[in-house]
């Protein structure tokens, strides 16, 4: 018989820390200690809680040690129960799931980043692994992450650590300051850090990742600066019932986003509609 | 390549003793009228079965893919839940007298949700129980247009996809008798034990007259050539917006009865003291309004959209997503759209602009 | 001298619909000592039936009450059906008396139990009956299962607004396997229903003896059917088309419900009391024998032993019920129906009594006048003569006594106020 | 864990709703058991209508003004409100009347009108936000169970939001809007029944109300080439959730 695909597997939840008013970080290791949880950046688990259901969340973070992260926004029933879930307790996954990030293509390549709002999630794994890296090859890594005001923009820390790496820029903006907020930092849409001088450089390769209406104008800028459609990656959201390929819900023409994407080569998914990239 | 297995031919009392010992074996479901509909049914004999029937509701592929299946179950003890595996109900079962359309839509819907990495397991386990007798379409409806994708009304291979299997035998109904083709080992099994004799030239040559004469009433056509980037072309044609806009209800019938959607929900099913919950899926549908919906929009919160995606997905993703058309021409969406929206009409009017197009163009130019 | 006093419920429970009981001891001046005020809001469901056709008004009507919802259904197509000149098949008759018989049975036992039991139980309500007396409730809940369960069977789809159930027929007749098993499952709940009336034989009740007509349909031959004379015990006899020459109804100021009497002879009370003091001689042996057990000797005159005459009549319905599907295996009939202009009328047992549809319909079948009385309508009346003779039984009790009377007196009657304020 | 409180009222309606809650559902004793009746006068004599309530299921139509008042309170005090049932989700039965004027209809029952305070007749979310909709007429028991379950689990219950179509297809009924050319109101009517009349040869008659952005016109349009008067369409759309604006359109079209 086959197995089902659709069981999930229960994880620990290690560690719990607030990103935000509504989103959280799960440190996360699978009970079954014979069961390995092998991701790439841009990848994602089926999260969830028997009785609430799932949801597709990213990895914010991959260890070698067998725990992994995920920065989960509570913006309805399974996110909200799953945020809602102490140390100690259990939440289920089944993953990883989906395309990720090109790592194979960044060697050597510089590399624009746009993250806006939680699309900063699924780049962190793979930041993470790029700072670490150090560039040894020379090639510049620029991070530009935009949020609706400073509270919501996630990872603070790293984002700091990450500035401060040879060969690595991050510019920040945000498109509010509420009361008892400091910000020096510009302020507008994440696409407006596009113009700025020290972003200048054509980037070779860009990781596109965010609200779909703020990636249809990011993409355009990118293309509208010279580069190729085909080195512009783009992680898409859509809904997700199954994440492997079956329940239909994520296609975009003939593509499952659930498995040929989240993370896509923008020519992939550009000719079909009912997206507003 | 030579057949396995010789061709017979049977006399159709014959093959009314076979129903009648099949089904003492294995669970015979097969097309039956219930007043204006032909349904699949069980049959204990061969005299319950519609064998003239143009078109069933509901296609055969859809009684291996069941509406509401159970995933998993999860128990809760104090703060302990302990997740567990559900065992599909397949039982030895057998498809009998399913067109070819129907073999096809079967062979479609295996590579969405059994040829792939991931196995849908209830399928897969009635697909394995259950074995299927074809048989050859000499009832031509109004609205089949199998013919326009090859996958009907006789079988044979289609676009080098259909593998030998797709049925395990495959009836032809010729004067007075039947010729049955062999397609398996299990077909052949089928038959042990039956005087037949082995089909003659003759007898080819009769089922070639016939299916002559079969492809030759059909009414209704679909140009398949170059549709897939045709529809591409036209996302915008003015069509989806008049016929999505006003006619379509998001009844949801055009993908509930085609032979190859394969949309399904989860849904979580707790009972009141918590302790038991089964996780299930259901059959969904892209015409469905939350379908496509997510927490910071809708992306075909409109008919037109919804239209487009059903009608889009079939004729033209389907090709670059699994490598054949979605549709295998039943007609059945048609049929069974309160509303009488047509897919294939829809692609023909969308041909037609761009030729009269191309003609102005010419004109011109 | 008793001093002046003022004992009222304001919104009273356990009773279908929305009631208070005013008690003014003594009489105010120009007034009664005591009132029903009916605030149910009205509806209007006969001034909105106009213009609507004669093939929506079974689902209409059910939607008069939520626990005689096939009374009404069955009822108002009697009516139309008497109105069109169409003569329902004798299968359709035997299916349409198990579905209101079940439906009788299920009302009764939703009656005793979650809405009178408590009282006796010295609980406030049903949800408080669950932890401590879990054998009455698994009773009820057997019981119910069986009885829903045959409504739904023959009805359509659901024992609560069935969708089987039309003018000519029914739109799809059960397998006779499955009527076969719904009558095993009767034949199992048999000693629960036996055991039903020795519990409300233990009730107590105050000792009310009442001289006053009771009303039901007297039936050809059974002890119920869906047709029958409207007939009294005081000799009334008149067929269902001439009810109106023998029941009228007025409208009072502090109550939406209208009030029924006789005409030249004043209250009535309608109900399960009724049936069995009229129709005691068709009573099944198991129902005489429990009512024996029982000690309800018929005619009984108090208004209280309504309750035990409901409890016989669930063992009654039982026994109905298993003779009407013995052997039942209907045919396939498709009811074909032509509308046509007339006038007509119906009445049949509700499970709380007399129930009266009339309409008028033009050619196409479309209704041009409407008229509904329900069982409460026509014991509202006696409801309130039977509190005041309650409230002078006991004035010089306390004042929570004689409300908790007057309260299960309203219980009693099993009133329907959702129903009468249609 | 503490069992959540529950309000149950009732409004212009048949009751019906309760009685499935406490009678004809098959989960009688599993529910009352998982919750605590604070307040339900059909169930019992305790408790007050003041509340607080974590769940107010509400049955009925608004159609006199103190029950907008009672509501508007309920609403205050409870964590979740939950209309039950068609006369609370979109005005029921007791809404034919609005298709008349209300004065005629009155007239029509009473002689003296002078203790009628009738207005139009409108579902609960007229006047209140509400946070589920448990449909059906009577209330659904997989509606009730969802509810009350998701409610205890923490989430938004997953009742279904779909045409009867769907479950139509599921049970492998004949349509016979297509196959016996009857007007069935399926394809607008959300689903919950099980597709009941279907399933017993008989077309919807849309008693769970209008599912969400039904194509009313298209439906309308299609009845009228089925050679149905326009008459009877306009009384197909208006027999239920006539007060929604998503039955209007189907009523408008041939209201003559
Ligand atoms: C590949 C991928 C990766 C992702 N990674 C992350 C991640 O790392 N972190 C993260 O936070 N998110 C991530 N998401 C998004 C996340 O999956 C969604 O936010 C999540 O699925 C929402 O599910 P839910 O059950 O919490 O919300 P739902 O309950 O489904 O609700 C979502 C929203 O829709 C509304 N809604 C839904 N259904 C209805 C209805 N019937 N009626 C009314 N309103 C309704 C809700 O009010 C809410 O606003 C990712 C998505 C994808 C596709
Ligand atoms: S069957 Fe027709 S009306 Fe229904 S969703 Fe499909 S195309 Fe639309
Ligand atoms: S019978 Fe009615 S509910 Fe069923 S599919 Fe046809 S139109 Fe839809
Ligand atoms: S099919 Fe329609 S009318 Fe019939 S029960 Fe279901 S919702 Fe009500």
């Amino acid at each position: 018989m086959t197995p089902s695909p659709l069981l999930p597997l229960d994880a620990e939840v290690l560690r719990v820390s607030e990103e935000s008013s509504d989103t959280r970080t799960l440190v996360l290791r699978l009970r079954d200690s014979s069961a390995r949880m092998d991701a790439r950046p841009g990848q994602f688990n089926m999260v969830g809680l028997p009785g609430i259901g799932e949801a597709p969340i990213t990895f914010s973070a991959i260890g070698g040690d067998g725990e992994f992260a995920h920065t989960i926004r509570g913006v309805g029933s399974v996110t909200r129960a799953l945020i809602g879930v102490a140390p100690g307790g259990t939440v289920q996954v089944r993953g990883p799931y989906g395309s990720s990030w090109p790592e194979e293509e960044l060697a050597g390549r510089d590399v624009v980043a746009v993250a806006g709002g939680n699309g900063i999630i699924p780049l962190r794994p793979l930041l993470q692994k790029m700072v670490a890296d150090r560039r040894p090859d020379g090639s510049r890594l620029l991070v530009l992450y935009g949020g609706r005001e400073p509270g919501q923009l996630l990872f603070r820390r790293d984002l700091d650590a990450w500035a401060s790496a040879p060969g690595v820029e991050v510019r920040l903006t945000v498109d509010e300051v509420p009361d008892g907020w400091k910000w020096d930092g510009p302020r507008g849409v994440v696409t407006g850090l596009l113009d700025h001088p020290s972003a200048g450089h054509p980037a070779e390769l860009a990781l596109v990742c965010g609200p779909e209406l703020m990636m249809r104008f990011a993409v355009r800028e990118l293309l509208l600066r010279g580069m190729r459609p085909a080195d512009v990656f783009v992680s898409l959201e859509r809904r997700m019932k199954c994440g492997i390929g079956h329940c239909g819900h994520c296609q975009l023409g003939p593509n499952y986003v659930c498995a040929d994407g989240p993370v896509f080569r923008y020519p992939q998914v550009k000719p079909y509609p009912d997206a507003m990239l | 390549m030579p057949a396995a297995f010789p061709a017979r031919r049977l006399a159709r009392e014959d093959l009314h003793g076979l129903v009648v010992r099949w089904a003492g074996a294995r669970e015979v479901v097969a097309p039956v009228r219930e007043g204006n509909e032909v349904h699949w049914r069980p049959v204990t004999d061969a005299a319950q079965v519609d064998w003239d029937y143009a078109s069933t509701m509901l296609p055969p592929s859809k009684v291996l893919y069941k509406p509401l299946v159970d995933v998993a179950r999860f128990t809760r003890a104090g703060d302990a839940v302990a997740t567990g595996a559900v065992e599909p109900d397949a039982r030895p079962s057998l498809l009998l007298a399913v067109h070819p359309c129907d073999l096809h839509g079967i062979l479609v819907l295996d590579r969405t949700v059994k040829g792939r990495r991931f196995v849908d397991p209830s399928y897969a386990a009635w697909r394995a129980q259950t074995l299927i007798v074809g048989l050859n379409c000499r009832h031509v409806g109004e609205l089949c247009f199998c013919a326009s994708f090859g996958t009907g009304p006789f079988y044979s291979r289609w676009m080098d996809q259909g593998p030998s299997d797709g049925c395990d035998l495959l009836l032809t109904e010729l004067e007075g008798d039947c010729l049955v083709e062999v397609m398996s080992r299990p077909g052949e099994e089928l038959l042990a034990g039956t005087r037949m004799t082995e089909a003659s030239e003759t007898d080819y040559a009769e089922r070639d007259r016939l299916e002559e004469s079969a492809r030759s009433r059909f009414k209704k056509k679909l140009e398949i050539g170059g549709l897939p980037e045709l529809l591409l072309r036209n996302l915008e044609h003015p069509v989806w917006e008049r016929v999505g806009e006003g006619r379509c209800l998001s009844c949801t019938n055009c993908t509930m009865v085609c032979p190859t959607c394969y949309c399904y929900d989860l849904q979580d099913r707790s009972s009141l003291d918590l302790r038991e919950t089964v996780r299930a899926r259901r059959w969904d549908s892209c015409q469905d309004r939350n379908f496509a919906a997510v927490h910071f929009g809708n992306f075909r919160a409109t008919r037109k959209a919804r239209l487009r995606q059903f009608v889009c997905h079939k004729l033209s993703y389907w090709v670059g997503q699994h490598g054949c058309f979605g549709c295998v021409g039943c007609g059945r969406c048609i049929r069974l759209c309160p509303t009488g929206i047509d897919l294939a009409e829809i692609a023909g009017e969308i041909r037609r602009t761009e030729k009269a197009e191309d003609l102005k163009g010419k004109a011109e130019g | 001298m008793p001093t002046r006093r003022k004992i009222d419920v304001g919104y009273l429970a356990r009773v279908e619909g929305e009631t208070a009981i005013e008690v003014r001891v003594p009489a105010p001046r120009g007034g009664e000592t005591v009132r029903l005020r009916i605030f149910e809001p009205p509806r209007f469901f006969e001034g909105f039936l106009v213009g609507r056709r004669y093939d929506e008004v079974g689902d209409i009507v059910s939607r008069i009450c939520g626990i005689c919802p096939v009374s009404h259904m069955l009822t108002a197509i009697r009516a139309l059906e008497n109105a069109m000149g169409i003569e329902p098949s004798e299968q359709t008759r035997r299916l349409r008396l198990i579905e209101t018989t079940s439906q009788v049975a299920a009302s009764h036992l939703v009656h005793l139990y979650a809405l009178v039991m408590p009282d006796h139980l010295s609980l406030a309500g049903f949800p408080e009956m669950l932890p401590a007396h879990g054998e009455h409730v698994a009773r009820l809940l057997r019981m119910r299962e069986a009885v829903n369960d045959l409504t739904a069977l023959v009805g359509g789809g659901r024992p609560l607004h069935p969708i089987g159930t039309v003018v000519g027929g029914f739109t799809r007749v059960p397998p006779a396997a499955e009527l076969a098993g719904a009558r095993e499952r009767l034949i199992a709940i048999r000693p629960d229903a036996r055991e039903l009336v020795r519990t409300v034989a233990r009730f107590q009740t105050p000792q009310l003896e009442r001289d006053r007509e009771f009303v039901a349909l007297r039936p050809a031959e059974r002890y119920s059917d869906n047709v029958g004379i409207v007939a009294s015990t005081a000799g009334l006899a008149v067929a269902e088309s001439e009810y109106r020459t023998a029941i009228g109804e007025e409208q009072v100021p502090y109550a939406m419900t209208k009030r029924a009497t006789l005409r030249g002879r004043g209250a009535m009370m309608v109900g399960a009391l009724a049936r069995m003091n009229l129709n005691a001689d068709r009573l099944s042996a198991p129902a005489r024998d429990a009512a024996g057990e029982a000690g309800l000797a018929l005619p009984d005159r108090n208004p209280f032993h309504n309750n035990l005459a409901q409890a016989v009549e669930v063992v009654q319905a039982v026994e109905d019920c298993i003779e009407l599907l013995e052997g039942l295996s209907p045919r396939p009939e498709r009811p074909a129906v032509q509308p046509a202009a007339g006038e007509g009328a119906a009445a049949t047992e509700a499970p709380r009594g007399l129930l009266y549809h009339s309409y008028a319909v033009n050619r196409k079948g479309v209704v041009e006048r409407a008229d509904i009385a329900t069982p409460t309508v026509h014991n509202f009346l006696s409801m309130e003569e039977d509190l005041r003779a309650l409230v002078a039984l006991l004035e010089d009790r306390p004042a929570a006594e004689i409300r908790l009377a007057c309260e299960m007196l309203v219980r009693a009657y099993d009133p329907c106020f959702s129903c009468s304020v249609h | 864990m503490k069992k959540p409180r529950l309000g149950i009222f009732k409004y212009s309606c048949c009751a019906g709703c309760q009685f499935q809650l406490i009678f004809f559902q098959r989960k009688v004793a599993e529910l009352l058991g998982a919750v605590e009746v604070v307040y339900g006068r059909m169930e019992t004599d305790a408790g007050t209508p003041e509340g607080p309530f974590d769940l107010a299921l509400i049955e009925g139509t608004i159609t006199e003004s103190w029950q907008a008042d009672e509501l508007k309170h309920v609403r205050n005090v409870s964590g979740f409100l939950v209309p039950i049932g068609s006369c609370a989700t979109n005005g029921g039965i007791p809404a034919i009347k609005n298709l008349v004027n209300e004065r005629e209809v009155e007239a029509r029952v009473y002689r003296d009108l002078s203790t009628v305070h009738s207005v139009r007749a409108s579902p609960v979310d007229h006047y209140v936000r509400v946070d589920a909709y448990a449909r059906g007429c009577p209330v659904g028991e997989a509606e009730v169970l969802e509810v009350v379950s998701g409610l205890l689990l923490g989430r938004r219950p997953d009742t279904a939001a779909y045409a009867v179509c769907v479950e139509c297809k599921m049970r492998g009924n004949t349509c016979v809007l297509v196959s016996d050319n009857l007007p069935c109101m399926g394809p607008v009517t959300n689903a919950g029944c099980g597709a009941l009349c279907p399933s017993n040869g008989r077309a919807c008659y849309a008693c769970w109300g209008p599912m969400e952005k039904p194509n009313a016109p298209a439906l309308a349009r299609q009845f009228r080439l089925m050679g149905q008067p326009p008459d009877e369409i306009a009384r197909r759309f208006s027999e239920f959730g006539y007060p929604t604006h998503e039955f209007q359109p189907g009523v408008e079209l041939y209201r003559e």
